[in-house]
């Protein structure tokens, strides 16, 4: 391996999705920005089971709250946006984005490019995985005076969609959703618009499940959760049903298809990584608030990360699931249903068991944040599972999303270190040298 | 503390001395105040006793008995001893009053002007709204897992050896604060530590201490719809390090506080207790007037 | 078949006349049992019986006994139980409740209930009836997502579809089908025991200080355990008897509301403490499950339809059900008013995130009409009330003292 | 002058400092231990210095062994000159702690009171030394092994005495002591063997029988060589929660969870599980047959129930640490005690204290309590199914020790449980394993 040329390589092949995405994402926010003047709908939603085609298929543009939170972990503004809303009577136990963004709004509502966010005309509310949804968006129901679509997603506790439930999301998007967005918007649902939409997100999908599934070669080019959550932006946010998304997932594939012919390892912050040491599942979020830092722990050992449960939030595709443009408000409706933490326990410790094995995993850790229960309880148990039945070791580190004070370098960074020196240990007491 | 004693001669009306016995975590503080009447009063005796790990009933009796020697008065001069705080063990009390309760009159008896109180003690902080008969609109605690409070500091002073008194001094000095992050105090003893070894000052680091203390405490404050001025009771009131820090922290985060600090803000909580007190025995003086 | 819970050998509680007496004591017992020793009676009473355990707040008990069966509410370990195995699988930032659960079950103390359904509530719950799939394989659990959509087209027909697996569920358990007949009697005696539930609220409400927190609390403990025929006769008894007792009589306290309690439940030290710090309780949500529907429900055609109705249209509103119409906080200014309330006293578990999200938006509604409020955070198992009392104390010296000044 | 190579593991504690010297063999012959935590380095050579002086006494008891002429007199020898080494020592650090104490003395703050509390000084420090007496005496029972705990309780019990509100207070007494402690925590002993040796020799053999004295020539050559033997360090390894303060290169820096697990499995080889409870953390280790780390749960982000926390409630009850756990055992009917905050420890022994509970009762309860705590990480960490080990400080509680098999019986069964007097210094073994290893792989 020539060690010079794959970095330059690495370099060029990095700007050329990265630029992409940049791009897409700092038109989207302009568009934003001038809503108020273009006339434009904005609609606020959640990544976990959002509707973005049906949201294209108005002409509506997204607005996603977790996305501004994490945005904010990411630029050090969380901190003080969770004080500001705990100082307005939220608890410090609380789910910390709820407070990031209510803290932002109450701060002026200045979004991640330095832009005034536009007050929604919709609060599209999709209550897919987790409960603390239901609360946000009541929270602001109370600071906006704007419709409120109310999406109920049941969980599926058993893994598998019941139709019944099927249904009954069905019918809520005909009688709830779909009237009041075309109330807001003024225009009428048209079906095959959304059709198209689904057309193009099924093909982007395609894409998206080949790179991450790329992490099964041996080295990995990709690390697929530190790097996975730049993959998966466009796909759980904005861009799923548009040209846009589609150009940027080719692209990353090609990218991704170059760096595997050339046995190339994930490119990092400080560039082409070194060597692949240890390969290791994640359950859980990252933490946002020292996301660098908290990346240099692992890529520092040489720990690259294969596979991970965040990158299926906003859609589990691995397990086949694409949108089908034969049957738009089912897909839809069984899109929202089928995301990782709308699943029960067990299917979820299935998936964790079969990363393990066709990853070929030396490890897997969990990282537990405290705002989320939705992820976290239950993760104790999925640690012993998942060591019983694979033989795999897990680690367990603890952090928080977005608040700062969570976020205990020396703590975790001893957790990582003796858990990558408990891997090594195993492993030359298995190959004396 | 006015000297000028007005004498009055109608019985039920007479000024009546009445004793406030406030039990903290940390020390005991005893006041016995004169009160007229009209409501105004007259500090006779302010007196603090350390706990340090000696027998709480004895400690408060020495307190006691301290105060009515300073006061020169007997037990029997008392109209009412009102407890505050852990007040079960004052067995020789009439009546009990909440914390917060008495912080906020003896807080308004020292400071007429004060709007919000910050009570600091060894092992809690609380932040009040008060109007101006002293009745508190609003308030937050910290709850449990909350260093920064008299004993954490105290701990750290001693682990850096230097008096408690000189803590607030020191930490003016300071040059480049050092915050500390873990908000367990036993934790964030361990980053003192951590610090003293990377040769980091005794100044920098009290101030960093008082600097995460302020913050922790203007939230509070936040929360509680607190107005300013301020005012500080408790035994960190004495801590210009901290009151400092308050400031400080208080013109950065944009909010205009101003603090007020009062050589006797240790004595709110017992000094609101006797003040209280002297109401008490008035309404039920008059109660039992009326029924005769 | 006799309805009736064995009573097991039982002390009086003393200090009291010798029939409240006696009906505290078995309240109590009842409160304290954490076997469920009460149930396993039951349950050999009648070879071939069957008890369903259910989490907080609301499952229809109507289906499970109308299929014969004992439905079993169960609201965590209390501050009784040591907790040795349970925490280990919670991190410190999640609720006690589901600890206690677990430990429950591992200690095999939940080995009477042969099955367990777990309401949609909140995501610890959700997560905890999977970890029950996967410890408790061969015992039948069901994780019910209750409608948040209350249009009878879509909700409704969700939630009536919901009602008829479990009915599906429950008859292949009881082996036995539940006819349509049995449901409606059922239906019949909730119907009752909810509006004596009422009964005792109002008359609470009324003069509080013959109802104490300390006696009322168990007594409706018990009715997450007793069959609902005898729970109904044990209410009534309790009304009858404790407006007799000596010594009740009107004190200078104030009246406050409480709430956030709908789930982990506080330790009954805690609402002694309330009590003592000079607060009156006339309202709360306690036992919010046993209360969940707020009328009588129709014993008029389908009762599935009838149950699934009730769920629409006359439910309680609380921090886990969502609001359609924007009033969050209404029912709370509501009930200060109907209640004469001076105040509000939000008392959540720590880190329950239904109570704790909703409480901003109560918070609001309260401020807007201008009516009093203080908050803390329990756990089940908090042994310390120092610093609850320093604040109930301040709280109800503030409504009281100042307002007579 | 002879010389030996050995290894050093030091485990830096967040309470105490801990060191281990090995042989090149293998054997252990030193240990030491410090509750110094002002200055990491300071710790750790405190600790180090501590290990050698007790290798240099290993090294004189071979010595003695191996000559028959001297075997015979050994044991009681050995001890007392131990015995007497450590009161020299003592007295060294007393007359360390009388000087900085007359210096604070001098500050401009007490100008007022200059005289009185010089007086009550001079008092103080003339008791603490004829204490010296009893603490070391023969059958002397000592309440800590630490010169500050030892110093600060009788300075307490004194200041209380002597304290007068009205001139020296006893809070003025209290302040000078914890400043002047630690001034004298922070000044390292030097080659303490070295100094005091001589003349605790010459005190042994005041006080011995005339057999002995008869081969004082002899013992003395003896001692003298164990003096001037040169301890050659090759190499040293760190572990424990301040390794990242030490001065070494990252290569000789352990994670605690190695260390405490191979030290575990060469104290006990069929050990399969570790429970090391610590100042503030808590570890649970599962190792296999070769003392390999299998998986690991540590408790780390809260104090909660770690020994810091009886630390803190052996102050408020003005104990020594090894009196809680005795104390605690003689309950007859244990508090149940939910909370094991640190923090608040004090606050909710005085409450219950005040509610009249009783003080071993509590006592019970709290230790119970901690290993509950211990209970659920043991379980996170995949439960107890063969050999058990316990280290860390808290293992030598034996109150805890006593909760711990109960508990451990009632949810796992019957276990091999294994806890040694020497379980604290447990991690530190495991480094100097780690260090004797390094240096074999590199030789
Ligand atoms: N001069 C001082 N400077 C700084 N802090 C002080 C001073 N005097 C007392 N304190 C602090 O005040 C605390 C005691 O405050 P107090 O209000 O008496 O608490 P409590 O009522 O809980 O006992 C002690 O913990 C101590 O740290
Ligand atoms: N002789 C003793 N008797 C009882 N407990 C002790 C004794 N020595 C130490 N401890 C306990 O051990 C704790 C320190 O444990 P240690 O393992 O040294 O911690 P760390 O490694 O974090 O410094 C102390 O806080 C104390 O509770
Ligand atoms: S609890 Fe978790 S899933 Fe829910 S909003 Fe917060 S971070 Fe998102
Ligand atoms: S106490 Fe709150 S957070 Fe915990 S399980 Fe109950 S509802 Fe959920
Ligand atoms: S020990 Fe520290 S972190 Fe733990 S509960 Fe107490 S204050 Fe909080």
């Amino acid at each position: 391996m020539s060690p010079a040329k794959p970095g330059a390589l690495a370099e060029v092949q990095k700007e050329r999705s990265m630029e992409l995405q940049k791009e897409m994402i700092g038109s989207h926010y302009d568009a934003l920005s001038t809503a108020p003047e273009t006339g434009r709908k904005v609609v606020y939603t959640f990544v976990p089971g959002n509707l973005t085609e049906l949201m294209r298929a108005f002409d509506v543009l997204p607005v996603l709250p977790e996305i501004n939170a994490l945005q904010s972990g990411m630029r050090n503004l969380s901190g003080d946006y969770i004080t500001e809303a705990e100082k307005h009577g939220h608890s410090e136990d609380v789910c910390t984005y709820v407070k990031c963004d209510i803290g932002m709004l109450k701060k002026g509502n200045i979004g991640p490019t330095g832009k005034k966010l536009p007050k929604p005309d919709l609060l599209l509310l999709s209550y897919t995985g987790c409960f603390t949804f239901m609360k946000w968006f009541e929270l602001l129901r109370e600071e906006y005076d704007c419709p409120v679509a109310m999406l109920h997603v049941p969980y599926q506790s058993q893994g598998v969609i019941e139709p019944h439930h099927r249904d009954y999301v069905v019918k809520q998007l005909q009688t709830e959703v779909i009237p009041k967005l075309e109330k807001v918007t003024g225009l009428r649902f048209d079906e095959e618009r959304l059709r198209a939409k689904l057309r193009l997100s099924a093909q982007a999908e395609d894409d998206l499940v080949w790179v991450l599934e790329s992490a099964k070669n041996v080295p990995s080019p990709i690390d697929a959760y530190f790097g996975g959550v730049y993959y998966i932006g466009p796909m759980f946010s904005a861009f799923r049903g548009t040209a846009e998304g589609v150009e940027y997932y080719r692209t990353l594939r090609a990218e991704v298809a170059e760096r595997l012919s050339a046995g190339l390892g994930p490119v990092v912050p400080e560039g082409q990584m070194e060597r692949e040491r240890y390969r290791l599942v994640i359950e859980g979020p990252p933490n946002w608030t020292n996301f660098r830092e908290f990346w240099k722990m692992f890529y520092e050992e040489g720990a690259v990360i294969v596979a991970s449960t965040y990158t299926k939030v906003g859609g589990l595709y691995d397990r086949g699931f694409r949108h089908d443009p034969k049957r738009p408000l089912e897909t839809l409706a069984e899109y929202c249903m089928g995301c990782y933490t709308n699943l029960g326990l067990p299917t979820r410790v299935n998936l964790l068991e079969k990363y393990i094995r066709d990853y070929r995993a030396d490890g897997f850790m969990i990282n537990s944040v405290k705002s989320c229960n939705s992820f976290s309880v239950g993760q104790l148990l999925m640690l012993r599972q998942l060591e019983e039945r694979t033989g795999v070791p897990g680690g367990f580190i603890e952090s928080d999303l977005v608040d700062p004070r969570y976020f205990s370098a020396a703590n975790i960074k001893n957790r990582i270190e003796s858990y990558l020196q408990m891997i090594e240990q195993k492993r030359s007491a298995g190959n004396p040298a | 503390m006015s000297t000028m004693i007005a004498a009055r001669p109608a019985e039920s009306t007479a000024a009546i001395v009445t004793a406030g016995v406030d039990v903290g975590s940390s020390a005991v503080k005893v006041a016995v105040v004169r009160t007229e009447a009209d409501g105004a009063a007259d500090v006779l005796a302010l007196c603090a006793e350390r706990i340090r790990r000696r027998e709480l009933r004895k400690v408060i009796r020495e307190g006691f008995d301290e105060a009515l020697r300073q006061a020169a008065i007997a037990p029997s001069d008392l109209a009412y001893v009102a407890s505050t705080g852990e007040g079960e063990l004052v067995d020789f009390r009439r009546g009990h009053f909440y914390g917060m309760t008495t912080h906020a009159r003896g807080a308004k008896f020292l400071m007429p002007e004060a709007h919000a109180v910050l009570d600091i003690g060894a092992l809690h902080a609380r932040a009040m709204l008060i109007d101006s008969q002293s009745r508190v609109l609003a308030y937050r605690m910290t709850s449990q897992c909350a260093s920064g409070s008299g004993q954490f500091l105290e701990n750290v002073a001693r682990y850096l050896g230097i008096a408690l008194e000189e803590v607030g001094e020191t930490s003016c000095r300071a040059k480049n604060p050092q915050v500390v992050s873990s908000i367990c105090a036993v934790l964030a003893e361990t980053d003192v530590i951590n610090m003293v070894s990377r040769g980091i000052s005794t100044s920098d680091i009290l101030k960093g201490i008082h600097v995460s203390m302020a913050g922790r405490y203007l939230k509070l404050l936040r929360a509680a719809g607190a107005e300013s001025p301020v005012a500080i009771t408790g035994g960190l009131a004495m801590d210009v390090g901290l009151t400092e820090a308050l400031d400080e922290q208080a013109r950065k985060e944009g909010a205009e506080i101003k603090v007020l600090t009062h050589p006797q803000s240790i004595f709110a909580g017992a000094l609101g207790a006797a003040l209280w007190g002297g109401f008490r025995h008035r309404v039920l003086a008059r109660r039992a007037e009326a029924r005769n | 078949m006799s309805f009736l819970l064995p009573a097991l050998p039982q002390t009086p509680k003393p200090g009291l006349g010798p029939e409240l007496g006696s009906l505290i004591g078995r309240a109590e017992e009842i409160y304290e049992d954490l076997d469920l020793k009460a149930v396993r009676a039951w349950k050999e009473e009648v070879p071939g019986r069957k008890a369903i355990g259910h989490m907080p707040i609301y499952v229809p008990r109507e289906l499970i006994h109308a299929a014969g069966m004992l439905p079993v509410g169960i609201m965590g370990g209390g501050d009784r139980l040591e907790i040795v195995r349970g925490d280990a699988y919670f991190q410190s930032y999640i609720c006690h409740i589901p600890r206690s659960t677990i430990e429950l079950a591992l200690s095999h103390r939940l080995d009477p209930l042969d099955g367990m359904l777990f309401p949609s509530v909140c995501d610890v719950i959700r997560n905890l009836s999977g970890m029950w799939m996967m410890l408790f394989p061969d015992r039948y659990v069901r994780y019910m997502d209750v409608p948040q959509n209350y249009d009878p087209a879509a909700g409704g027909r969700f939630w009536r579809q919901e009602l008829s697996e479990l009915r599906k569920d429950l008859t292949r358990l009881a082996d036995r089908s539940i006819a349509d007949d049995a449901l409606r009697r059922s239906i019949g005696l909730y119907n009752e025991h909810r509006r004596t539930i009422r009964g005792l609220y109002e008359a609470r409400s009324r003069e509080p200080w013959l109802f104490p927190a300390s006696e009322m609390y168990p007594v409706l403990r018990a009715g997450n355990i007793l069959p609902v025929e005898e729970h109904t006769l044990m209410l009534r008894e309790y009304m009858r008897l404790a407006p007799r007792e000596q010594e009740r009589h009107e004190q200078d306290q104030s009246r406050v509301v409480l709430v956030g309690m709908f789930c982990e439940q506080p330790p009954l030290g805690l609402l002694i403490t309330l009590e003592r710090a000079g607060c009156w309780v006339v309202d709360d949500d306690w036992m919010l499950g046993l209360r969940w529907l707020t009328g009588d429900v129709s014993l008029d055609g389908d009762p599935l339809e009838n149950l699934a109705n009730a769920f629409l249209t006359q439910s309680v509103s609380t921090a886990s059900k969502y609001e359609p119409h924007g009033h969050r906080g209404q029912w709370l200014v509501e009930s200060v008013r109907r209640n004469r309330a001076e105040g509000v006293i939000f008392c959540a578990a720590s880190f329950c995130d239904p109570a704790l999200l909703d409480q901003p938006m109560l918070v609001a509604a309260l401020d807007g009409a201008g009516i009093p409020h203080t908050q803390f955070k329990y756990s089940e198992d908090t042994g310390q009330f120092a610093v609850i009392r320093e604040q109930a104390g301040t709280f109800s010296d503030s409504i009281r003292l100042w307002s007579e000044a | 002058m002879n010389g030996i190579r050995v290894c050093v593991g030091i485990d830096l504690g967040s309470t105490t400092t801990k060191a281990i010297v090995l042989t090149e063999g293998g054997a252990l012959i030193g240990k030491g231990i410090t509750n110094s935590r002002s200055n990491y380095d300071v710790a750790c050579e405190v600790a180090r210095e501590e290990a050698f002086i007790q290798a240099r006494l290993s090294l004189l008891r071979e010595a003695l062994e191996s000559d028959p002429a001297l075997s015979h007199l050994q044991k009681g020898f050995l001890s007392d000159l131990v015995r007497n080494f450590r009161m020299e020592q003592h007295l060294e650090r007393l007359d360390l702690l009388a000087r900085v104490l007359r210096e604070e003395a001098a500050a401009p703050r007490y100008r007022g009171h200059k005289r009185e509390l010089d007086a009550v000084l001079e008092k103080i420090v003339a008791v603490l030394q004829e204490r010296a007496a009893v603490h070391f005496g023969a059958l002397a029972v000592r309440k800590s092994d630490f010169f500050r705990d030892l110093a600060a309780a009788d300075y307490m019990s004194l200041a209380e005495q002597l304290g007068d509100p009205k001139s020296i207070a006893f809070e003025t007494l209290c302040a000078l002591f914890d400043a002047a402690i630690l001034v004298v925590e922070n000044t390292p002993g030097g080659s303490a063997f070295a100094q005091h040796i001589g003349s605790a020799l010459e005190r042994t053999l005041v006080t011995a029988g005339a057999t002995l004295q008869a081969f004082g020539a002899k013992v003395g050559r003896a001692v003298e060589a164990a003096r001037d033997t040169e301890l050659v360090v090759v190499r040293t390894v760190g572990t424990g929660y301040g390794r990242q303060r030490l001065p070494f290169p990252k290569e000789q820096i352990r994670s605690e969870i190695l260390c405490h697990g191979l030290g575990a499995h060469a104290m006990f080889p069929s050990t399969r599980t570790v429970l090391d409870i610590g100042g503030q953390d808590t570890k649970a280790i599962q190792v296999d047959l070769q003392g390999i780390v299998t998986s690991f749960q540590m408790n780390d982000r809260c104090a909660a129930g770690c020994g810091r926390y009886l630390g803190y409630i052996a102050d408020e009850m003005n104990l020594g640490l090894h009196e809680l756990g005795p104390l605690a055992q003689q309950s007859s009917c244990r508090v149940k005690i939910n909370s094991t905050c640190t923090v608040f420890a004090g606050a909710e022994l005085r409450e219950r204290l005040s509610l009249g509970q009783n003080r071993e009762d509590i006592l019970a309860g709290l230790h119970r309590a901690i290993i509950l705590r211990a209970m659920s990480l043991l379980a996170r960490s995949g439960g107890v199914s063969n050999e058990f080990t316990f280290t860390g400080g808290v293992a030598r509680n034996p109150a805890a020790v006593a909760a711990l098999e109960e508990l451990i019986r009632e949810n796992y069964g019957e276990r091999r449980i294994n806890i040694s007097p020497e379980s604290i210094y447990t991690g530190a073994l495991g480094a100097a394993l780690f260090a004797r290893r390094a240096e074999r792989a590199a030789a």
